[in-house]
């Protein structure tokens, strides 16, 4: 599965994008990143602060509770200040 | 019939506009919305914009047709910039085109309100002093904006 | 602060929203508003647009300036053509510059509700089978669009 | 005064101005309105539906009760269709 991190939820990781292979257990984009979380200090420091980081399954929109299975593409990244 | 772009290079307001006009007949009124880089009184040297390529435009199509059910529009077109970005340049353009002006208005203003909360977009600020001012923080008035069309 | 102009000859979108910016600092949203002359599928040869001369220029800086009250604007321009005009062409501009959008957005909309209701200009038609379709008569919605503003 | 006529009143009146001498008990839009239609059927015609005929006291909008003392011009004109 791939993951993708844009603006400050990249900065912090440290890269854009990369390919993981989750557990089983890890079923919705809340699990996602519970478990990237663990992954090191980074990935902490990017989630850290409950509700801030938003996320696209297979670029739409979704709500934390969003299933993963079957998606190629999950990303993560702060909400959007565009226009 | 939208037309959406998500690109690096500037755009042309009057060209987009004849071009929505030459697409559409018995057209009444003409909105354009276009969003401008502020200096902020002297303190912002540039904005860099990241997008998420792929979604950016799927989003933008996704609230382009969400606009297109709720008006009758004769013609839609949405560029958003992305990159370096300086003040008293273009970033975003909405053109809207309807038989009567409320529609034109309503549409242009719901799609600038759903861009701005929704369109995978990230401002981060370069200072005038060389400094980075760090990414733009979501404006509550933003989300509030969005909500009043829910 | 106003450019305000009642004319007969057209009017350039791109040349005057160029000279709003330029006459502004830290603009952030700049809207326009073109009404244009529909055909009706057809049935209409020409708009004729009579005005009342003096009176439309001092009407629409009345209302520019109730508008330049109500909301922060940097730029405000305002041109009212009449004379006879074809379908496709333009009628009547509104330009907007603030630093953020919804003031843009309901300055342009304020004075096109109130335009169509207090600046006075009246149409009459001119029919493609050569008759005279007589003089527009006022539509109710806009009489309502200017009553949400009161 | 000078009384200026615009759109189907200017028509129906068949000029576009001109200049009148009211008497004295003239004293708002409404008495000037309903004296010119004692001048003629042309004038009768142009003001036959009552509150159809819109007001201007020296180029600001007027309602029927607005005293023409001192006033230079005074417009009559079918609602407006502009914009």
């Amino acid at each position: 599965m791939k993951i993708a991190y844009f603006a400050w939820v990249r900065e912090r990781i440290g890269k854009s994008e990369e390919i993981v292979t989750p557990p089983e257990h890890v079923r919705t984009v809340a699990d996602l990143a519970e478990w990237l979380k663990g992954r090191g200090e980074e990935y902490a420091h990017a989630f850290a602060e409950p509700g801030m980081v938003r996320a696209a399954v297979d670029r739409r929109h979704v709500k934390p509770d969003a299933p993963i299975a079957g998606a190629a593409e999950v990303a993560f990244f702060p909400p959007m200040t565009g226009g | 019939m939208a037309d959406i772009r998500v690109q690096a290079a500037d755009f042309d307001v009057a060209a987009e506009v004849a071009a929505v006009q030459a697409g559409a007949q018995d057209v009444g009124a003409v909105v354009t919305f276009t969003g401008v880089c502020r200096s902020d009184g002297g303190r912002l040297a540039a904005l860099e914009l990241e997008h998420y390529p792929g979604m950016a435009e799927e989003e933008i199509a996704r609230v382009a047709a969400e606009a297109e059910r709720r008006w009758p529009l004769k013609g839609l077109c949405v560029i958003h910039r992305f990159g370096l970005i300086r003040p008293g340049e273009n970033i975003v353009l909405v053109v809207t085109a309807s038989a009567h002006r409320q529609a034109a208005f309503e549409a242009a203003s719901f799609l600038m309100d759903y861009l701005k909360t929704r369109a995978p977009f990230w401002k981060k600020e370069h200072l005038a002093d060389g400094t980075s001012g760090g990414w733009v923080a979501p404006r509550q008035e933003d989300d509030e904006a969005t909500a009043r069309w829910e």
